[in-house]
């Protein structure tokens, strides 16, 4: 029997991901306190006990854009949509300033208040974010209550509970998985028995001996296996190299011949 | 309190209850052919096929056993003291036998104001549309203490006002939630998604047929909710607003 | 089934707001310094916390608390409750913080004879040198009973891969879910047929004319899709990853 906190199934599909995004960068995280342009918005207007039914566009369009600038001088990218609603608040001063066109304007904008949207946008945006703080709140308590966990009927391959996204995630995973076995497969296929030789020829023309496990424990596969075999094989008929076994089921080291150096040197060079 | 979906609430499994009978029967004959079917076909690797064949009986071989009167009480709190996930009242029914729905239900509140009664450390709750045992918040220290536990990582604010619009306007697409939330809100979706909070509901039928998301059952179980009319109404939040 | 009223349990709310509260207040210092270091970067002059943002605050280090007598045997009860093996009378005591041990004793004694007294469907015993609470023996049909009728939907991790790969790729071969996987899913897919997941969908005219699978009815239930449309496309995920 596992103990868990609320009832989340204990298994890999919770460790998909880490936590959650606030872990990215925590100084920019910090200066992203403001959710957004709305929840920046709702600060200055509180922050000077302003009436969110008549906001002083001019003032807080100002201050708006003071805190994007601050974002830029301290080279924090800005997202777009904080430059959207400097748009939009810009859009807005304007208008409020301009008297409206009689000729050009339709009858029900000459009484619009051309803050109206955005109003409304704060007021809806507002209602939300104290229901996250109520969720908030609930999430508290309820984090606090603990529930036995399941019984594990087979503690090495657990059951869980999935839903489709964990289908699609997992099906993703097998998806990335293939590729990179596939990927692999490509690049052992490269490995050619000119190409293994080389590559024993260099181990060898920098340290003189080597130890021929070493030299099988770089193949991938069961070919390459094979390959590394052949190449010494290869590599003590050319008398390139002397195989060395000090003791019975000792380890095997490859040296190469004294008078092989010069022309490997000479190889290693051309390379 | 206003009404938030409740036919979200149900889980699948109490949903389409009838439609599953039904179907039940029908793709039992089919699954049984199936299995034999492909025993036949795989090159019987395995070492013990029958066991795990037998292994799969149909609910219906249940013998049934019944709780007596007496009995209701201390079963209902042994199963729920196994079960890791809240039991619906009708599942606990069922478990119980052939039993009056009625004293069933009379006897879980009578065990849950025991609980409360004898100043027990657990509790009794109905959270997620099911019947749950938990130990009490107060307690949270001595827990964590022998289970070593750090408090789970909160959701960053973000993610908790995202999820504040999922839960209010459900089923809602990505773009929906960009419009109130006046910022892109696709990091803090897929959150919400890891930690299965969420989950799609459809798609909605727009041009791009862009996906639908609300909350889930662990949403209810981690927020100690009974269901989503549990949630206060969002006008309420006006007044607390302004 | 009747249907039973909501209003009559409590709403964890109304009943934790205290316990929230004095969590909320431990915490608070340390995220208003915090928030208040960013106000003042900026070149705003008054410092007024927001409520919802001073809510939001890390966790506190653990401190040494001591069980008060009252509180004994509620924790004890908490404690065991949550532990999967027996826990040693000094392990509890350590749990419990500086006790008396012999008050402790007491309590867990007291806290047995309680379980008898009540007719609990659950025991506190000692056992393996440690205490433990358990369900009682005479219940074990229901729990039986309960443990069988969990949701099909509840997979192992190779079964839901299999499931993952069938779902997006039918109708599929076994050779070709191998092909994906990388893996023999044989037994995977016997898994599946025997939970009603998946089921035949005829056979490929190829060479040896293998059986094809599908996802089923019973799959779209378990996975709350109307039709396999509903089923989230990677796209859909790419456009959240961004």
């Amino acid at each position: 029997m596992a103990k868990s906190k609320p009832t989340t199934p204990t298994t890999a599909l919770e460790d998909f991901k880490p936590d959650d995004e606030t872990s990215r960068d925590d100084y920019k995280v910090k200066l992203e306190a403001f959710e957004g342009p709305l929840d920046l918005l709702l600060y200055l207007i509180k922050k000077d006990e302003i009436d969110i039914y008549d906001i002083p566009i001019a003032r807080i369009t100002k201050q708006y854009l003071e805190y994007v600038q601050l974002l830029e001088t301290l080279n924090i990218e800005v997202a777009g949509d904080f430059l959207v609603m400097a748009a939009t608040l810009i859009y807005i001063k304007s208008k409020m300033l301009l008297p409206p066109d009689p000729k050009t304007a339709g009858e029900a904008d000459l009484n619009e208040d051309p803050r109206a949207e955005l109003i409304e946008q704060l007021l809806e945006y507002q209602k939300f974010k104290s229901a996250a703080n109520m969720l908030y709140e609930k999430a508290h308590v309820e984090g606090a209550c603990y529930t036995r966990g399941a019984l594990a009927t087979d503690k090495a391959n657990p059951e869980v509970t999935a839903t489709v996204v964990d289908l699609l995630r997992i099906f993703k995973d097998i998806l990335d998985r293939a590729k990179a076995v596939q990927e692999m497969e490509i690049q052992r296929e490269e490995m050619s028995m000119s190409e293994k030789l080389t590559q024993i020829r260099t181990l060898l023309a920098a340290r003189k001996e080597i130890n021929v496990r070493e030299v099988f424990e770089l193949a991938a596969s069961k070919r390459e296996l094979i390959l590394t075999f052949l190449a010494f094989l290869e590599l003590v008929k050319e008398s390139y190299l002397i195989l060395i076994q000090s003791q019975l089921f000792g380890e095997i080291i490859a040296r190469a011949r004294e008078h092989a150096a010069p022309i490997l040197e000479e190889l290693a060079v051309s390379e | 309190m206003s009404n938030h979906h409740p036919e979200e609430v149900e889980t699948p499994t109490n949903k389409y209850a009838e439609i599953f009978a039904r179907l039940a029967a029908e793709e039992k004959a089919e699954a049984e052919s199936e299995i034999s079917n492909l025993k036949s076909e795989m090159d019987a690797v395995e070492t013990e096929p029958e066991s795990s064949i037998s292994n799969f009986k149909p609910d219906l071989d249940e013998v049934e056993i019944t709780a007596s009167l007496g009995e209701l009480k201390p079963a209902i709190e042994a199963v729920l003291f196994v079960a890791d996930e809240p039991v619906p009242f009708n599942q606990l029914c069922k478990i119980l036998g052939d039993v009056n729905s009625a004293d069933a239900y009379a006897a879980i509140v009578e065990l849950m104001s025991d609980y409360e009664a004898r100043n027990s450390g657990l509790e009794l709750r109905e959270i997620a549309g099911g019947w749950r045992i938990s130990t009490r918040p107060q307690h949270h220290e001595f827990i964590r203490k022998y289970l070593k536990s750090k408090p789970s990582a909160r959701l960053s604010l973000p993610a908790l006002e995202t999820l504040a619009v999922i839960a209010y306007k459900q089923p809602v697409t990505v773009p929906e939630v960009l419009e109130i939330r006046g910022v892109s809100s696709s990091s803090a979706i897929k959150t919400l998604l890891e930690k299965r909070l969420i989950v799609t509901k459809g798609r909605k039928e727009t041009v791009g047929r862009p996906m639908l998301y609300g909350t889930s059952k662990e949403f209810l179980i981690q927020f100690g909710l009974r269901d989503l009319n549990e949630l206060p109404s969002i006008e309420d939040f006006e007044e607390l607003a302004s």
